[in-house]
């Protein structure tokens, strides 16, 4: 085997952080390289420095054995490497195609682009990639998982030689990913290396021959696929073992009084869909992308124009004009987009915490008591496991996964009694998820209601104590207990509802 | 040719330059009073300082059908095209206040480079022929750099009087606030300041009020706020070379009839001036 | 925002052109255009006067100078930028052309050199924001004051008269039974539009004002892109200044104050996002279009200018109202 | 992109706390506190005049007004928006309350009705830009110009005269040896201090401006916010107008154009993003001073006037410039 690419000694320092002290990878053509680490581990910051989107401290870049400087993405996009990020990186409000052939259009003699090839070129790679999209439509109206496929085209329209992929699986769901890996293996067939990032140690398996492990920005070992297992890594990653990640499954208080109950239709639809919500459940929201579990969570909040909705919360009947009308019922919801829904960016990670409680720290109102607030903040960020040089730190710095970590310290201490999570562990490493879910587990049983929404079925299986499967915009079955199991979870998922079915079966009454 | 309509059928149109003024706010009741007396419409429009919209509203007045039309110039040369429109249109065309370039019917306008010499020719007499004098310059439109011409010319007549500062406050009353009290402060000796317009004066006013300088004020205008100020028994102010704006838009009224009826008349008025001093501003009113 | 993903999408049947009505539906403009044909409408019911030939020419030509200097503000907004500075580089350009002329030189190389100072201020703008990083709305502030002051500086204060007098052809003269600062102006959107949507320049133009990191990361030369469409902004100042001194036969130094602000008022009334990223060049052109029947239409009703303000105020909210479903 | 946000002050236990030193190294107004000293510096070198007390006292006086005004813009613009209308809002307020004192009415009756008034203004801005969903920028355009119309409507061109004479207290009185509109002014930002960096509207508006979105979904009153936000633009438009007519003596329904791009520039100038999210008022504080300290000096140079105009602009630039590592 030949090593395409070789990053030797990199070391990189930002403000406050040593990102990366003296990493090294090698990868070899046609090879799946599986880079893994915590949050924060530095894995995105290696193959920024790679593409030519951070300039190294020290070390040396190798592609061929040549050693290379890339001083932009460009330069790099021109050697032959291209890079799907674990950012967000498309133009909104341009069509599918533009954004695939983005500077690198192609033109008539004079100078105009060629829209006709490029239409074509996108059509054909479509559907090498088994990709179902309307390349005319615009961006911001395709789905996450959508759009993360179109990031995967355009890297690779590039037919780059080093292609890497930066958690891409993390919007997808399952049968998305089986996709994504058969595209992945075509391109190894091809001669293609690849570097692949994920914290589903499960896809690792699957998909990669190699394995490089980082642990707060150092080279820990690196070592063939074959030659490990699931715990050995996890101990590679975060320097002990993890037993169990799913708390021990206790039987759901047999009567746990009903909380919530929900008819909503939404615009533009002509069905409503129902759901019922107990006291210290967790309930589970499964589908496909798209299959509109998040607009229905959305829905309920008031975040999403709604047709029908008719609420009873306690046994009182409630409108929800805005998620802040939610709120003040004593419902909250972690969006599934963290850098669009989630975050204030410039913020701190100690305004972005406190942001929706800062009534808890008047003294007297409306003012607001720095000190109480720091200590809350302090005692979140612990709870949650964020790694951060301090409070103060500008979310905008943190890793993607912490970045993560911080919306969801944000409701721990709302005080709400209906959560909504969806995609909670969305870029979370295998050792904090532990902590999520266990941390799930505890405010359930404090009597809080959770709602869910998550494309892993682990995650689905192992922590709900009742799932509603969506499928096209409806609810199409609901499980519990013993039935939760993810074959079941997939049938209904793709199976197609029945049209005017007015109203079905899964509700419950109480 | 085509015939001509009695007095309650015309339709009368005026661009103004601007109607945030009391000058031209007279001008434009003066005006609206004598169409009235006979019984014709009048329209105005009212060009911001704008060049380039005082020629769409006189267009789109020639649209609306004037017969006869009145031009307060924004600008001299600018207004060309705007007067050519409306000669084409064969509408007779008189410019007030400010001459129009082009083919014009006639012009009414104030000795304006005589007002300048007036107030400095009074100034420079309070002052006894020496000193330090400011000039606070405004907006440079011709009847405004007549004025500036008019006053250096009186200025350099007496000998010692020097010219140590000229600033621009825009013609706004806080604007020439703020720039006279930068002066005052950059002149500590200062003497006299002479203020091109009125409005402009009414700022300087206040900077002079709160100061412990006594600096002697020449300006240009009568507006009433600055002929009653200059009747309170401590003020700076030693004169002010009243405009007529009433007087200035009726006769350009006249004249426009009469070239529209093909009367004979000059083609250039001249407005005189008159210099109010404290002593007889008590008597001074616009319209009296 | 929540409804960023219209869900119409999923109705539509995937990998299917979309036909042109539709397209025109989903347009930045088709509310814009709405909107101007209300007004259209109203204007010409209210007034006998409004809708003759010789008036639409009118309120076109009215419009010419506003929407050619739009044409630059539509670049710098899509970018997610602004210039402010147009007002002024327009007059500045306009006096240097007069200027010159006056001093003898021939009209073609001071109309050049009077084109190639407003791209050169625009480049200026360009580069402060481009390789300065500084925000576009303080640096096009700050020149906008410089160019006023140049421009009085240049002339003294006194505008520039003795013009050669076939140069009035430019504001005053007619081509092929069109005037000229009709013709000129829509040259300029038939330009841009081209440029805007069938170069990759313009692709980059709506990916900055979209997400400029992206486009960045994606490896398009920001900051040259920027550079350029301030320096286009400031070309179209240029030729506005070239009409206006054209048909006013002189250089005015002070002429353009505001016009930045009812140049802004075009594009957005034209559907673009004034965060960037969204809009189209025909749109602009339209919301020019409305402005300058505005102006016309109440000044054919002898509307007191008092209330001109107010009743403009009033609708140009309205139109934007009736636009507003594109945001949401 | 550090902690343009107000929560310098908050400690991490298990984190160091940063000095006092470190905070005003990292906050968004170190850069512009800079350029403001070297101004001072530079202008006390070239004018011996320019350093007295009676002068010192000219610059800030002379830069309350606009200096009122930007405390509202800085709302404003913290929020990611824009208001267009301060300076025809903060006329018209002043003549209402000129015109009502004129027509017998008592003076504190007349100034809460101008208070109310620009407030009201305000609320309709915010109103449009919250409920209407429509950009901040076109609806303040519209109503700026709806606002002119009115004030000149109200007074029918002429200013209004004849106010009691204690009413000029406010512009030109003085409290315990300070000016009233310098007291007026500093009372005003110390308010917008506490209620920015120490209320939870304050970090609303921060957020609303950081990603609305998010703010939206995490539960906060976005319209509401910025309902607020425009209604205090009104407010302290309508404070200025207090001042600048009790200075003058009378009501001015003309004054106040331009004044909104003063503000913006001090807005600017003092460190705040122009997309939002991050700013700090007192770099809004430093800004208008750095803007009243440049006309004042200039003027006791003797500088021309158009040629002020120019070195404005240049030092404009340049101060931004030294402060623009906020941004990159
Ligand atoms: N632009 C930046 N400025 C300052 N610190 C940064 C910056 N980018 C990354 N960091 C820091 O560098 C470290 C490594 O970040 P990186 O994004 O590489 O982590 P990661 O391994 O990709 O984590 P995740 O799994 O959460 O994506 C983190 O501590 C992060 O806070
Ligand atoms: N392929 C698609 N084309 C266009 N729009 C889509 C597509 N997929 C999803 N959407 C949009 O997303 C909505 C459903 O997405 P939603 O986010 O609610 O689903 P989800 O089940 O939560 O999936 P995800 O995992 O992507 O969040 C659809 O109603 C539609 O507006
Ligand atoms: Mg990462
Ligand atoms: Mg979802």
């Amino acid at each position: 085997m030949t090593a395409v690419l070789s990053l030797e000694q990199v070391s990189k320092q930002f403000p406050g952080v040593k990102a990366l002290d003296n990493v090294s990878l090698t990868v070899a053509a046609g090879e799946i390289h599986a880079l893994l680490g915590e949050n924060g581990a530095g894995k995105s910051t290696l193959m920024k420095i790679l593409c030519g989107i951070h300039q190294p401290d020290e070390g040396t870049i190798r592609l061929d054995g040549e050693p290379r400087r890339f001083t932009s993405y460009r330069d790099a996009c021109a050697t032959g490497v291209g890079i799907v990020f674990q950012e967000f990186s498309l133009v909104p409000w341009l069509s599918v195609v533009d954004n695939i052939f983005l500077g690198r259009e192609p033109r008539n003699r004079l100078g105009l682009i060629r829209h006709a090839q490029m239409r074509a070129e996108a059509n054909a790679l479509f559907d090498r990639l088994e990709i179902d999209i309307d390349p005319e439509i615009s961006v911001h109206r395709l789905s996450v998982a959508d759009q993360q496929f179109v990031e995967i085209a355009k890297a690779l329209s590039l037919n780059a030689r080093v292609l890497v992929l930066d958690e891409p699986t993390a919007p997808l769901t399952p049968s998305e990913v089986e996709r994504l890996f058969r595209i992945m293996r075509r391109l190894r067939e091809d001669g293609v290396a690849m570097v692949f990032i994920s914290h589903h140690l499960e896809e690792i398996f699957q998909i990669c021959d190699r394995i490089t492990v980082l642990r707060d920005g150092t080279y820990v070992d690196s070592c063939r696929v074959a030659d490990t297992d699931h715990d050995a890594l996890v101990e590679m990653m975060i320097g002990r073992r993890v037993e169990n990640i799913f708390p021990p499954r206790q039987a759901r208080a047999a009567n746990s009084p009903l909380l919530l109950t929900a008819e909503i239709g939404l615009k533009q639809t002509d069905h409503t869909d129902s759901i019922t919500l107990h006291r210290g459940e967790i309930l589970g929201f499964a589908g496909l992308v798209g299959s509109g579990r998040s607009e229905f969570a959305m829905a309920l909040i008031g975040a999403y124009p709604t047709r029908v909705a008719q609420i009873r919360l306690d046994g009182a009947d409630v409108t929800f004009r805005s998620p802040a009308d939610a709120l003040d019922a004593g419902i909250g919801m972690l969006p599934e987009d963290r850098k669009r829904q989630g975050l204030i960016l410039p913020f701190s990670c100690a305004d972005n915490i406190t942001l929706n409680h800062l009534g808890q720290f008047y003294r007297p109102a409306p003012f607001i008591s720095r000190k109480q607030e720091a200590e809350t903040v302090d005692a979140a960020m612990d709870q949650v496991r964020v790694k951060a040089p301090s409070a103060q730190t500008p979310v905008a710095s943190l890793s993607g996964g912490n970045q993560q970590k911080v919306v969801i310290a944000r409701w721990l201490d709302r005080g709400c009694r209906i959560l909504i999570f969806d995609e909670p562990t969305r870029g979370i490493d295998v050792g904090a998820k532990a902590e999520i879910y266990t941390l799930m587990k505890r405010l359930a049983a404090q009597g809080i209601a959770i709602i869910m929404i998550s494309s892993e079925l682990p995650e689905i299986t192992g922590l709900c104590d009742r799932v509603l499967v969506f499928s096209h915009g409806r609810i199409v079955a609901e499980l519990a207990d013993e039935a939760i199991e993810a074959d079941t979870i997939m049938r209904h998922a793709v199976t197609e509802p029945r049209r005017n079915d007015v109203s079905h079966s899964v509700t419950e009454d109480a | 040719d085509d015939q001509k309509k009695p007095d309650n059928e015309l339709v009368i149109g005026m661009s103004f330059q601007e109607l945030n003024n009391p000058y031209f706010v007279t001008m434009q009741k003066a005006l609206q009073k004598q169409v009235d007396k006979m019984g014709a419409k009048l329209i105005v429009t009212d060009a911001h300082h704008d060049i380039a919209k005082q020629t769409s509203d006189v267009e789109d007045m020639i649209q609306r059908g004037v017969d006869v039309l009145l031009l307060n110039p924004t600008d001299t040369v600018g207004i060309q095209s705007a007067v050519v429109s409306a000669h084409s249109a064969g509408i007779p065309t008189v410019a007030v206040d400010a001459q129009a370039d082009g083919p014009v019917s006639g012009f009414v306008g104030s000795k304006n480079f005589k007002a300048g010499y007036l107030a400095c020719q009074y100034l420079a007499k309070s002052l006894n022929g020496k000193g330090q004098v400011a000039i606070l310059n405004g907006i440079p439109v011709t009847p405004i750099l007549q004025r500036v011409k008019g006053c250096k010319k009186a200025l350099g007549e007496a000998d010692s009087i020097k010219i140590v500062d000229e600033q621009n406050g825009h013609q706004e009353r806080d604007t020439a606030m703020n720039v006279t009290e930068n002066m005052l402060q950059a002149h500590p000796d200062l003497d006299g300041l002479f203020s091109v317009n009125d409005g402009g004066t009414l700022g300087a006013l206040v900077a002079l009020q709160s100061s412990q300088n006594h600096v002697k004020l020449a300006t240009i205008d009568g507006i009433p706020e600055v002929i009653k100020a200059m009747q309170k028994p401590d003020t700076p102010i030693v004169v002010d070379v009243a405009q007529h704006p009433d007087v200035e838009v009726v006769k350009a009224l006249q004249l426009a009839l009469k070239k529209y009826r093909g009367e004979k008349s000059p083609d250039e008025i001249p407005v005189d001036v008159t210099p109010v001093t404290p002593e007889n501003a008590a008597g001074f009113h616009w319209g009296s | 925002m929540s409804d960023a993903t219209p869900s119409a999408a999923v109705a539509a049947p995937r990998r299917q052109r979309r036909s042109r009505w539709q397209r025109l539906l989903h347009s930045p403009m088709f509310f814009p255009l709405l909107g101007f044909i209300a007004v259209f409408i109203i204007m010409s019911l209210v007034n006998d006067r409004f809708l003759d030939l010789g008036n639409i020419q009118n309120v076109i030509r009215q419009g010419s100078v506003i929407g050619i200097i739009a044409v630059g503000m539509s670049f710098a907004i899509f970018t997610g930028g602004i210039d402010l500075s147009v007002g002024p580089v327009m007059a500045l350009s306009g006096t240097i052309m007069a200027g010159l002329m006056a001093a003898g030189w021939p009209a073609p190389v001071a109309i050049a050199a009077g084109l190639c100072l407003g791209s050169a201020f625009g480049a200026f703008n360009g580069f402060c924001v481009a390789f300065g990083r500084m925000p576009p709305i303080i640096v096009t502030l700050a020149t906008m004051g410089a160019a006023h002051g140049l421009a009085l500086l240049y002339t003294g204060g006194y505008p520039i008269s003795g013009l050669p007098s076939w140069f009035s052809w430019f504001g005053r003269g007619t081509l092929a039974g069109i005037q000229l600062p009709i013709l000129i102006m829509l040259l300029t959107y038939a330009i841009a539009y081209v440029v805007l949507h069938h170069t990759p320049f313009g692709r980059y133009v709506y990916a900055v004002g979209g997400n400029e990191e992206a486009t960045r990361l994606t490896g398009i030369r920001v900051p040259r892109t920027k550079m350029l469409v301030y320096t286009i902004s400031g070309l179209t100042a240029a030729i506005a200044g070239l009409v206006i001194t054209s048909r006013l036969m002189s250089g005015q130094p002070g002429i353009g104050e505001g016009f930045e602000l009812d140049a802004i008022a075009a594009v957005v009334l034209g559907g673009a996002a004034i965060a960037g990223g969204r809009g189209v060049v025909l749109g602009t052109l339209v919301g020019a279009m409305l402005l300058a029947m505005l102006n016309n239409g109440l000044n054919l009703m002898g509307v007191s200018s008092y209330l001109q303000d107010v009743i403009k105020g009033g609708i140009i909210l309205l139109a934007v109202y009736i636009g507003r479903g594109r945001d949401a």
